[in-house]
């Protein structure tokens, strides 16, 4: 299923110290074309966050270029990064909700941030949240969710912009086996339209039968590249 | 951008953070009432050490034999000096009415004086020249070298105190509206801080899904605007109502009655709205800035 | 593996309804023993972590009552809490660390509430963290963690100060493979010393091979006890 | 629980919450420092005042033929009459001299005039009577019935005045003071609201894990204490400064020497620091506890 075109992620190099300590990341050389869905594995401090967050701006490399469709990462201004951001949909490992803000608020921000209007957003919001099983606890505050709720929520603020990258951290960490399933199908639904995805995960049954890429990070280094 | 979707996301901010912003216009609010109050002070103490110094008079004695033709030569040349403002002539008929005036009851004291031992003179009202010593000096000098006159007072003891003390009241008022200015200044701007910085998650996850920083500054603003100007309109209405019930007790007490107080001038009321305005803008914007620049 | 002991925990028809909410426990009647391993699966959102709260009083029934330790929960009076808090240990399934302390402080908090001084509880402390293969890091700050090793940092902290009891929520969501064997292996260290474990979890093949009892909770009823 | 933990836990939040703490220690500082200011001002008004009243004295004008043995009777007389502080005989020589000294230059207007020809009288000085008027009007009447006397005169009009102007001063000063202690307490409770919800997520984390609320509060008051103490201690400091420096520059100024300002007395010094601390740690207390029960 990889489709061989142009890339939309290049790195080069790439290395991250995080300011006096041992470095997260070392030379790591990678090129995900467009439309590809990979895996990303690796023991737990190995790196995969801190790869994923190099790659929209929420840290910035101590080494190496990194370009990112078409923008080159090392020279955008700050008054880029958010059109770079609006291109690149996130699930965060520690979902980054807002607490206060009712599910829908929390997906709608996605859109609003784009300067759509409510009466634009509520159509695609209340789709996307359906699709992840929580249109009954739409207008519940996400501090009022079980874990496994508010991940679905952070994968559905990621995903309703339809944005051309997806990297997921862990997004299903907290999901049991069904909604695991589900958040996959989604990942590769989404993939099928043309989205290139990064799936940062541990849990090996996810990517064991399939013919996706699998990368896999041991303390900083890329140590393999198995494409699928 | 729409600006009515900041609006919006502005109210939903207020409704979501209703007490923090009670709470900063409330500082905002008691910032500025003690601003307008001790305006309110310092301005019509000012305005009375110069009404005061307005009745100051300079007191012009003339010799006793001058004749009464030359009086009216006399008055013309001094309203002709510069910086006088009025001229009154008292004959010696009229000192003799305002001392048995001022001795009152005492008057009988005065019995079998002569009515005329007292000197004529002329009363000189110099033009809001309290301040101005020197130009009250060379006025004096000018008359007391004509021929006619005896002897030119001016209450220079007076003077010179009211001086030294308006000008301890000025340091005095200086001194604590710096220090007014820099409480409000420091307490205003913790308190934005404060109230940002409990939403640093909150800015910092909008960053991350793409929001500008216009985008987020948007309601920061508009929220800091009707801050800064309701907090202000409510001290300027409370001065007005704290200097109204003043007023009036001022004017019930006979005694009192010619102290007459004034309101700000406009001119002030608007600085007041207008800097407190700007400054909470200004602040939020300082202190968002921390979060925004990356 | 089952001591048959006097309960340590009873509950009997608990119910809780989050305020205005549809019930997230209906009547559930659950005893476990003193010295048991007890893992808690259940779908998304069916009531785990709700039920977890409940037994360290995060959360107060709407119905029914609980027994931990031969505290009555529903009689507890608000400064009785902490000393009940102190016999159960808790990895909580959003860690819930102090993200401006390092990872000796945030583990050593658990001590320090004892009323330990500094002295007292480094060694303890240290020892912890390196089982917990945080040792070098015992100094960084919770927030220049991974994911995982906070999750580890969080269940350090959970068993540091001995607890009676232990509630894991989730505990190895985020860890790899080798990690969450490591994770299991200290909890079965810890029961084999007669701590008493509730181990939440969605990851079957904790639980599939082995003789432990599993409870499954399905939107808020125990569904299921299957003794192991 | 050790004391000494709670101290170095307290330590560590000052360092790892410095900022935080120095805004808090501000603003109190500032606060204290306008209440400071604020006593000052009106304590030194009051002194002011009082100093005035205390000059007023009553003037007994006796008749002309009253012969020099009885003045050493009536002399005693008024001495004893009740609420009398001193009483000075002035003779109409004294009298005479008296009225040629505050005549200055001009007293040869006096010159052939008898200077027996105002009458002897005593100088009354009333025992701090100033806002007892009733008391100044008793003894009078008392006096003026007596056979010797001409006339009692008590300058009705200055008291009167006086007390007028007291009034309407102490009504600004307990207005402005009023004022100043709510800005105060409202700025500072609210500021330390603010640092404590700040904090909430490490509270609600310290209870998880089994603190006490003793446990939890004791830093935190710790903090306060230091707070309120230092913040109060800087504002008396700064004030001091101020008033050393004032009252130099008018000690300088002769003509406002007799003007003598007075720092504020240790009482209301005390006063301050106590309020000030005992408010800090009280403040934190109430907003803890918002957090704490369950
Ligand atoms: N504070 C709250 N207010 C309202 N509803 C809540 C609250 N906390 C949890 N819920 C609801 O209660 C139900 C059970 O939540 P709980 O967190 O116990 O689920 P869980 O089994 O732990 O799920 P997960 O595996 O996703 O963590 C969910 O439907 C959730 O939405
Ligand atoms: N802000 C930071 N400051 C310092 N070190 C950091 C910071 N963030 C991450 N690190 C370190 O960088 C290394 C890689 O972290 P990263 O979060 O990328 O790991 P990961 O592969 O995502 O692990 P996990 O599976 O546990 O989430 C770890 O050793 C971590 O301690
Ligand atoms: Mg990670
Ligand atoms: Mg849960």
């Amino acid at each position: 299923m990889i489709s061989i075109e142009q890339p939309i992620i290049q790195m080069q190099g790439v290395e991250k110290v995080y300011g006096g300590y041992s470095p997260a990341l070392k030379g790591v050389d990678l090129e995900i074309s467009k439309g590809e869905f990979v895996f990303l594995t690796g023991p737990s401090g190995s790196g995969k966050s801190t790869l994923l967050k190099l790659l929209f701006c929420a840290e910035r490399p101590t080494g190496g270029s990194i370009v990112v469709d078409d923008m080159d990462l090392s020279t955008l201004s700050g008054s880029q990064i958010p059109y770079l951001r609006r291109k690149v949909g996130v699930i965060f490992q520690d979902f980054k909700l807002l607490p206060n803000y009712t599910v829908f608020d929390n997906v709608a921000l996605s859109l609003e941030v784009l300067g759509l209007t409510r009466k634009q957003v509520e159509k695609r919001v209340t789709a996307i949240i359906e699709s992840v099983g929580l249109l009954e606890k739409i207008n519940r505050l996400a501090v009022q969710l079980s874990g496994g709720e508010q991940q679905r929520v952070a994968i559905a603020r990621a995903v309703v912009n339809r944005p051309p990258i997806i990297l997921a951290d862990e997004p299903t960490g907290n999901l049991d086996r069904a909604r695991t399933t589900e958040v996959v199908e989604l990942m590769n639904e989404l993939n099928a339209r043309g989205t290139t995805i990064i799936f940062a995960t541990h849990d090996e049954t996810l990517f064991t039968n399939t013919h996706r890429r699998v990368l896999t990070l041991r303390e900083g280094i890329l140590e393999r590249d198995q494409k699928g | 951008m729409i600006p009515g979707t900041f609006f919006k996301r502005a109210l939903r901010d207020l409704k979501q953070n209703l007490f923090t912003h009670l709470m900063t216009t409330g500082v905002v609010a008691f910032s500025c009432l003690l601003f307008v109050i001790f305006g309110l002070f310092s301005f019509n103490l000012q305005q009375f050490v110069e009404k005061f110094g307005r009745e100051l008079a300079v007191v012009v004695y003339l010799k006793k034999d001058v004749s009464q033709e030359k009086i009216p030569s006399l008055y013309k040349r001094i309203n002709a000096l510069d910086g006088v403002e009025s001229v009154e002539f008292i004959s010696s008929e009229d000192a003799y009415r305002e001392l048995q005036a001022f001795l009152k009851d005492e008057k009988e004291i005065l019995e079998g004086v002569d009515p005329l031992f007292l000197p004529p003179s002329f009363q000189v009202e110099i033009n809001r020249a309290v301040f101005n010593i020197d130009k009250v000096k060379k006025i004096a000098e000018i008359m007391s070298q004509w021929p006619e006159v005896a002897k030119v007072q001016y209450g220079q003891e007076w003077v010179d105190r009211l001086e030294a003390i308006s000008q301890v009241t000025r340091n005095i008022v200086i001194i604590a509206g710096v220090l007014l200015l820099l409480t409000a200044t420091f307490v205003v701007s913790n308190t934005i801080k404060l109230t940002v910085y409990a939403r640093q998650e909150e800015i910092e996850i909008m960053r991350l899904v793409g929001a500008t920083n216009g985008f987020i500054q948007g309601p920061f603003l508009i929220e800091a605007f009707f801050q800064g100007f309701i907090g202000a309109s409510f001290a300027i209405l409370v001065s007005w109502l704290l200097y109204r019930y003043l007023a009036e007790s001022v004017s019930a007490t006979p005694l009192l009655k010619d102290m007459d107080l004034h309101f700000l001038p406009m001119e002030y009321v608007g600085g007041v709205l207008a800097v407190s305005t700007l400054f909470c803008v200004l602040g939020t914007y300082i202190a968002l800035r921390r979060f925004l620049k990356s």
